[in-house]
């Protein structure tokens, strides 16, 4: 059994015990463990159950690289599939379910999928379900989706909170390690500016496990020393859980701190997402173990050997009480030594090497462990635990020589340096032959925005296998220096062996698992190769090796090294799949960030905002603005607050806040130039005091903003353009002035925020305004389509004539920090005269009565002036405005173009939004042609009927026509092509 | 070409499945083809295999720089949908969409096309005037699509949040027909069934120049040598600048990264897939149980495959709004391919200055989705050397008229 | 995730302060111009995989519009400069040239 | 509005600001006084970039100062404007001030020069900031200032110090 032992653990703190559930059941540990030490510290081995055959599964490493050991984490708002356990720090109250199973973890019914193995070969799904077509997705898909897919999907809104931040560094050291920490201080005591990742809660990574010696000092000592000498600078910074999931172009690092993953709900942020640029980014994430490939290697108790000694050197747990170690090198012999010191047995250790004869090999025999060589394991005899492996010869196909009993399994298939990081950017790899492994190749590396290398690697990342070569190369990496030294033993080379046994026929291979969590077997490997998907990344989507949720870390250099036997290539023709981040899965709540709830997005506000709020408003976000959509009365609907809105203010007169309008000053003696360019009609000629109404147009000549612009001076102009037109079209003019224009005297500024706007609107805005007082506002004084300066009720106001409702009425601009202020003296001076506020539907009502039309509804980007009837706005004088050459173009210029005009159906009733109008006969794709569409469509209060406009195939030309329109019941209505102007056609009562 | 069926699995399974032929063949070049297509990524294929299956024509060459459907073919979503607005597009995108419902049987390679249908959410009131136009407009088309309210929203995709509360789902265009497929699995069946024909796809083989006499073209130089042709499609997503460039023409188009990512695998979740526009979001459940979640394009001309990651922040933040479960999720893997955009954002199918050569790129972020109705459009055009009433629109001499197929007009993306 | 360095106001900009705007040096074709010379002012880009001259916004600084020579394959940067120029100035010239022996020309 | 976390972030009351664009030179030095150099601060002027100053006085002084300067640009091509309304201003201040910051800016506070005013982005909008005494000043645009005031006082929650 997996147990305690009595002493050691130097990461644990038996005085602090810490208690836990796992699937309901209570369980110890200390603090300091891991979820998967403090599982295993209670003989749980058995922790899950694989993604495709339901296969027992026990936990294999002890770090990020874990395949199978998964779990549920929490519950509620704070529940989280698919953590892994190596990864997770033991705390109080924790608590961890198992997943993919069902009914139950011990009695799972999916395990017929592993009967069935021999018919659910790799890709077996896309030669199967092809008949009938319906069961595909009535029947087969829907069982595969609940098969798989791992843990169980959270429910309630995440209760945690999450935050980023940034940072910068002249070095970036990812993983404090030894080679990190040692990169670390060469950088740091040359002044460099120091950051230090380090993913786990603890420096030193596993040189303390493999009992290195430095300096004459023990790791662990030298770890302390350095950490102490690097927190003494002040140039270095040192992050601990703190994993570098990812390196971006020109040193962008992505990289994720928990902060109190391990102390739920302590008011901390759960994690911090740091977005790091470094000058240089030296990446020492060490190295992984990689299992070997041998009937049974799945069997929960076989583990790798490096995770067998961290789990016994940090935690004091023995993973058995008879652990055969079975290996191609020489490390693990590390494992078999250290056990048998720790008092537990050591039937075997199966080297499959013909000859060990290496130090560590030579010190196992002399303390009396057998020691096999040339053998293999044939079978792991055991279903939800190991009980025993029956060996074999390497050489052969798999006869059995004995059965050694034992309840564990450390195997080593030799170390893979991480490259992750060094890879995403494009950093490349060479296949080092001696240590059978890809290594990134220093003449390579991803290259930054200078064009020269951005990342090196340090230590085992960089292939450097044993301590003294780590301390060298971590040493060299951080600009040289002086290379402490370290004691190691020789070791012997790895043999490249990938199965086991060599000649392993397809029953054995069938059950050599690959990548543990997608199932994939050695067999499947050799199918794709078959087959024909001998590209590397054919054989990955193939058979999904190397796709699961650890991305491949011991599974993806064993998968290449079968497909080169299977296609009888090197490996290094094979190549890798491209490494792709996180190198570590993160949480998607601290990719967000901050930006959640209130501050999910900025939430612009006029300064009228909160009056809105606090007035039954009914919001419609506008851009990032939100404007009052209408004001709903207690009992009304929002149709019948808009009706209300729209006839109060054509009998009385309504307030609209307007801050949201854009307002750009243009000034310079090239300014009526410059605007005679980027409007279609003559600006220059405005005379000071006047308004006019302006459009713009895209390069294409399509309609892009319009409104109203007031000469303030002879050199000053003011721009006004749509609510969500305003930084467009500011960045539309520097654009023009800075880019194409650089000579012409010209200076914008957008003063949109500087004002407050509300338009003071109908019969009786001017009583309005005479009761607020200070101004004559006059039709002599101040005529329609004119401004002018002066004070209204004590406020600094300017006062525009214009009107978008065909009523009389004036825009009034006051400073934004008198907004709110202006807004109340208004709606108390309008309270005699009937004012009530109106938003943005009843706006559009009006100006469809008006027939005005809107950017946005009217035009959608193809459409020009001259369809919506504004020829008059487009000056004839001019030789050149944005927009007019595109204009001239063949299919824009054509008389057969859809052109606006008013609807108005038959039986009064509403146009449907966005109806068509059909046309004669279907197109050669038999669709029905058609001639024309709504635009905008409203019940008019005011005229007690539907009105509309739309742009219809040559409509000016078609005035009294009856068509035809859509509707989504599959019927038609008849509609009248008519005026576009439904109220007031003459426009005698915006000019009183 | 050995059927795929389950008494073929059957069959196999007793001998260890030792009997299966290679899905494809590897040939060597020949030195001439009646046609080459340029890039065996799903276009590519679905042009040659439409050629054959349609026009006869089958002394074929698909040649491919990496490996078959490496390139956008592999990257994408995998989204399927025809409820585009424009005439031109809905036709295109809908014989796509039909034939993809019977792409597995016609191609005896099980492409795990699933209509579990598409949302597009409405979150403004100018959203949802822009989708109810696309209901009508596809109405006229034959399209079908419906207008739904947020109840039907919630009750297809529970884990939605349709109280904002900054933008509250006013509404969706749904269309009942859209769905996924698995993406690589469409390259490796047409590529299957182009082999079974006799056509040569020729992988890791570069084009280095086009060959022409008299302003006709008559082939190709490879890393693999010279290869004749009479008749040249280009289908280089991603790169179509690059090979056009050979042929003597420039095209409107740019190249840009866009990104993609997955979470974990989890437990079925959503049944759907849904779109979010105003939020720059969408989403789906892949039958592994990963949300395959799309982000934006960058904005400027890339062809690293990577492209920059505010993009998926950004998309991230508006999906925890609007799917508040995923917070707890994590990104397992994400991805960038290059992407063609065009001067409209609709694509080009189309004949090219140099008379033999034709061009079918600039897809932008939606080629996926069109990949069967694409290629038969394609082939129609390579073997009649005119294009079919698919194609006509695509044309491109529209930049020159002024005449843009422009999908944005209806708040809708090409996703 | 660019750094560009912005010429006008020296901050070494990271992208999301940056707004992108397209293929630089441009010449605007307007009326009076064939359809062909307007339809490649309009559309046809040189969207080259290499040496790219483009346009870009100091949008989140000081709001000015510079030009960065950036190699699209690599995204390594050769130089930039303020907008305000018809062509790459000689020093970036060079400076492309140096990095690129085999780049053949602005042109 | 006011937070206080592990550092504080306190609304700054009206500020007068006049965005002043002119073009380098005689008439503008003789017209400021002292003409701030590439993103510096001088006395009450900030460069904002090669055409464009701030000018910060008291808020009820801005409309004289702007006649001021019109007065003593005349002929001269400037534009002035008060732009004292259009903006919101913050302190962050306390030893801890610049975490909060660089939560939030792509700015390394570590290396930013007191006497230098940093245009950036504060999470999705524009910001300016630079240091003082006690920490920070940032300014943004007027109908973001609740939306930056959240983002602020979200950063100084007392526990996620950096």
């Amino acid at each position: 059994m997996s147990t305690r032992l009595a002493c050691g653990g130097r990461l644990i703190d038996r005085r602090a015990p810490r208690t836990f559930s796992f699937n309901g059941k209570k369980m110890r540990g200390f603090l300091g463990d891991t979820l998967a030490s403090a599982l295993l510290a209670n003989d749980q081995m058995l922790v899950g159950r694989s993604f495709k055959y339901h296969r027992p599964r026990g936990i294999v490493a002890a770090g990020p690289e874990e395949p199978n050991a998964l779990v549920g984490l929490g519950t509620g708002s704070r529940f989280e599939p698919n953590q892994r356990v190596t990864t997770t720090e033991l705390f109080d109250g924790l608590t961890a379910t198992s997943q993919n199973h069902w009914p139950s973890l011990e009695f799972d019914v999916g395990v017929v999928n592993n009967y069935a193995a021999r018919f659910l070969p790799g890709g077996f799904y896309y030669k199967t379900f092809i008949h009938p077509r319906f069961a595909w997705k009535h029947v087969f898909e829907p069982i595969i989706r609940r098969s798989a897919g791992l843990g169980k999907a959270p429910i309630d809104r995440d209760a945690d909170r999450y935050e980023q931040a940034y940072d910068f560094a002249d070095i970036l050291v990812i993983g404090g390690g030894i080679a990190g920490l040692q990169a670390a201080l060469v950088a740091g005591r040359s002044g460099a500016r120091v950051l230090v990742l380090e993913q786990t809660a603890h420096w030193g990574g596993r040189a303390p496990v493999d009992e290195v010696e430095i300096d004459g000092l023990t790791a662990g000592e030298w770890i302390d020393n350095a950490v102490q000498e690097l927190e003494g600078m002040e140039n270095v910074t040192l992050r601990l859980r703190t994993m570098g999931a990812g390196v971006y172009d020109h040193g962008y690092v992505l990289a994720e701190e928990k902060i109190a993953d391990h102390s739920p709900a302590d008011g901390r942020p759960r994690k911090r997402l740091w977005r790091i640029r470094a000058a240089k980014v030296i990446a020492a994430q060490g190295a992984i173990e990689r299992p070997l490939s041998f009937a049974g290697n799945d069997v929960p108790g076989v583990m790798l050997a490096g995770s067998v000694r961290d789990f016994v050197v940090n935690h004091a747990v023995a993973p058995g009480d008879r652990t055969v170690v079975v290996t191609n090198n020489d490390d693990a012999y590390r494992t078999a030594i250290l056990l048998v010191e720790a008092g537990l047995s050591v039937p075997a250790v199966l080297d499959a090497r013909p000859v060990a004869d290496g130090e560590l090999p030579r010190r196992a025999r002399a303390m009396g462990i057998r020691v096999e060589t040339g053998r293999a394991i044939a079978a792991v005899k055991g279903g939800k635990r190991v009980t025993g492996v029956a060996t074999c010869a390497q050489a052969g196909q798999g006869a059995v020589l004995e059965t050694v009993a034992c309840d564990s399994v450390a195997m080593s298939g030799g170390w893979s340096p991480v490259v992750h990081l060094w890879s995403h950017c494009g950093g490349k790899l060479i296949w080092d032959e001696a240590n059978a492994h890809f290594r990134p190749d220093p003449d390579r590396p991803p290259t930054g925005q200078d064009g020269q290398g951005m990342v090196v690697t340090a230590g085992s990342a960089s292939g450097a296998l044993t301590a003294d070569a780590v301390l060298a190369d971590a040493t060299q990496a951080a600009g040289g220096g002086n290379v402490p030294q370290a004691t190691v033993p020789q070791e012997a080379p790895v043999a490249a062996i990938w199965v086991m046994p060599q000649g392993a026929g397809p029953d054995l291979r069938a059950k050599m698992w690959l990548d543990y969590q997608n199932d994939v077997k050695v067999s499947d490997v050799q199918l794709a190769a078959r087959e024909g998907y001998t590209s590397v990344e054919h054989t990955k989507r193939y058979t999904t090796l190397g796709m699961a949720t650890d991305q491949g870390k011991l599974s993806n250099i064993n998968g290449l090294a079968v497909l080169s036997q299977a296609l009888s290539i090197d490996i290094p023709q094979v190549g890798t799949t491209t490494f792709r981040p996180p190198y570590t899965p993160v949480t998607i709540g601290a990719l967000a960030g901050e930006a959640r709830d209130e501050i999910f997005q900025p939430l612009r506000r006029t300064p009228i905002h909160e009056w809105h709020e606090t007035h039954d408003v009914e919001w419609e976000p506008v851009g990032l603005w939100r404007r009052p959509y209408c004001y709903r009365h207690p009992g009304e609907t929002s149709h019948q607050a808009v009706m209300r809105e729209v006839s109060n203010t054509r009998k009385n007169v309504g307030l609209l806040d307007a801050s949201t309008l854009g307002k750009i000053i243009v000034k310079g003696p090239d300014a009526g130039r410059f605007l005679d360019m980027l409007y279609t009609n003559m600006m220059s000629t405005l005379p000071v005091g006047k308004c006019r109404y302006g459009l713009m147009c895209n390069e294409q000549g399509f309609l892009s903003d319009d409104g109203v612009v007031a000469r303030i001076d002879d050199e000053t102009w003011l721009c006004h353009t749509t609510s969500g037109g305003a930084d467009r079209i500011h960045a539309w003019m520097e654009d023009w002035l800075q880019c194409e224009w650089w000579d012409w005297q010209v200076f914008t500024a957008n003063v949109t925020e500087q004002f407050a706007q509300v338009a003071v609107v109908g019969p009786n805005a001017r009583k309005l305004l005479e009761k607020l007082g200070g101004m004559d506002v006059s039709k002599e004084t101040l005529p329609f389509m004119q401004w002018q300066d002066g004070t209204l009720g004590g406020f600094r106001a300017r006062v525009y004539r214009i009107s978008f409702s065909g009523e009389l009425s004036y825009e009034i601009a006051v400073p934004a920090n008198e907004g709110r202020a202006f807004w109340d003296a208004c709606v108390a001076a309008g309270a005699e005269l009937g004012a009530m506020p109106y938003g943005t539907e009843c706006l559009h009502v009006m100006r469809a009565e008006k027939g005005f039309i809107m950017i946005g509804d009217e035009t959608d980007g193809t459409v020009i002036p001259q369809d919506l009837n504004l020829a008059w706005a487009i000056s004839k004088k001019k030789a050149d405005y944005l927009g007019k050459r595109g204009q001239e173009r063949a299919f824009l210029a054509s008389p057969d173009r859809w052109k606006l005009v008013g609807l108005e159906t038959l039986d009064g009733s509403v146009l449907e939004d966005g109806a068509y109008a059909p046309g004669e006969g279907r197109n050669a794709n038999g669709q029905r042609n058609t001639q024309g569409r709504v635009t905008s469509t409203y019940h008019s209060p005011t005229l007690g009927r539907g009105i509309a406009m739309g742009l219809v195939l040559r409509g000016p030309e078609r005035m009294g026509e009856v068509i035809e329109f859509t509707k989504l019941d599959g019927t038609l209505t008849k509609a009248k092509i008519v005026d576009q102007v439904f109220y007031d056609k003459e426009g005698a009562k915006q000019d009183v | 070409m050995r059927r795929y069926s389950v008494f073929a699995i059957a069959r196999e399974a007793m001998r260890h499945h030792t009997g299966w032929e290679r899905a494809w063949a590897s040939p060597e070049p020949r030195a001439s083809y009646d046609v080459v297509i340029v890039g065996a990524g799903g276009h590519g294929l679905a042009t040659a295999y439409y050629l054959g299956k349609n026009f006869g024509i089958t002394n074929i060459a698909v040649i491919e720089k990496g490996w078959l459907g490496g390139g956008n073919t592999g990257r994408n979503t995998t989204i399927i949908r025809s409820n585009y607005l424009q005439d031109p597009s809905a036709a295109i995108y809908d014989k796509a969409l039909s034939l993809y419902e019977n792409l597995s049987q016609d191609l005896n390679y099980n492409v795990m096309f699933s209509p579990r249908g598409l949302l597009m959410l409405a979150q403004t009131h100018h959203e949802v005037r822009g989708y109810l136009r696309t209901v009508h407009a596809n109405n006229l088309q034959g399209v079908k699509t419906e207008w739904i309210g947020p109840e039907k929203v919630k009750e297809l995709v529970p884990i939605i949040n349709i109280h904002g509360p900054r933008y509250p789902i006013l509404g969706a265009l749904y269309q009942e027909r859209g769905g996924t497929a698995r993406h690589d699995a469409v390259a490796w069946g047409y590529a299957r069934a182009c082999s079974a024909m006799g056509m040569h796809i020729i992988q890791q083989c570069e084009v280095t120049g086009v060959r022409s006499e008299g302003g006709q073209v008559t082939g190709v130089e490879t890393t693999k040598g010279h290869i004749g042709c009479k008749k040249l499609g280009i289908v280089v997503a991603g790169h179509s600048g690059q090979v056009a460039a050979m042929a003597g023409f420039r095209l409107p188009v740019e190249s840009m990264a866009l990104q993609a990512l997955v979470s974990e695998p989890i437990k079925p979740c959503m049944d759907v897939v849904v779109m979010a526009n105003t939020v720059h979001g969408y989403m789906s459940q892949s039958d592994k149980g990963e949300m395959v979640i799309g982000g934006g394009t960058d904005g400027f001309n890339n062809y690293t495959q990577r492209g920059s990651f505010h993009h998926i922040e950004e998309t991230l933040r508006a999906l925890i709004e609007t799917f508040p479960m995923i917070s707890r999720l994590k990104m397992l893997r994400q991805w960038g391919g290059i992407v063609d955009m065009t001067g409209d954002r609709s694509p080009l199918i189309s004949k090219t200055p140099l008379a033999g050569c034709f061009i079918n790129c600039g897809w932008g972020t939606g080629g996926f989705k069109a990949i069967p109705g694409s290629g038969w459009a394609m082939a129609e055009l390579v073997a009649k050397g005119e294009p079919g009433p698919l194609a006509a629109e695509f044309s491109i001499d529209r930049f020159k008229e002024g005449r843009f197929i422009d999908e944005s007009v209806a708040a809708g993306v090409a996703h | 995730m660019l750094i560009l360095e912005c010429p006008h106001c020296g901050i070494r900009a990271e992208e999301t302060e940056l707004s992108p705007g397209g293929e630089a040096h441009l010449k605007r074709f307007g009326p009076g111009s064939s359809d062909q010379e307007f339809e490649d002012y309009m559309f046809a880009r040189k969207n080259p995989k290499g040496v790219h001259f483009e346009r870009w916004r100091h949008a989140y600084g000081c709001g000015k519009w510079f030009i960065a020579a950036r190699c699209t394959a690599t995204l390594e940067v050769f130089g930039t400069y303020p907008a305000q120029t018809a062509e790459p100035p000689q020093h970036i010239i060079d400076a492309v040239k140096t990095r690129r022996p085999g780049w053949e020309g602005y042109k | 509005m006011l937070f206080e976390g592990f550092a504080k972030v306190a609304d700054a009351g009206p500020v007068g600001m006049i965005t002043l664009r002119a073009k380098p030179g005689a008439a503008l030095d003789a017209a400021l006084g002292t003409v701030p150099g590439q993103r510096q601060i001088a006395g009450n002027v900030a460069w904002m970039s090669p055409d464009e100053y701030l000018i910060f006085v008291p808020y009820a002084d801005a409309a004289a100062k702007i006649t001021e300067l019109d007065a003593a640009l005349v002929g001269i091509h400037h534009l002035a404007v008060d732009v004292s309304d259009s903006r919101a201003v913050f302190d962050i201040t306390g030893p801890k001030a610049a975490d909060v910051l660089s939560k939030l800016m792509p700015v390394d506070f570590r290396t930013l020069p007191v006497g230098e005013i940093r245009r950036s982005r504060a999470g999705q909008v524009a910001a300016a900031v630079w240091r003082h005494e006690d920490g920070f000043r940032l300014f943004c645009f007027r109908s973001v200032a609740r939306y930056v005031f959240g983002l602020l006082s979200h950063s100084a929650q007392p526990g996620s110090e950096i």
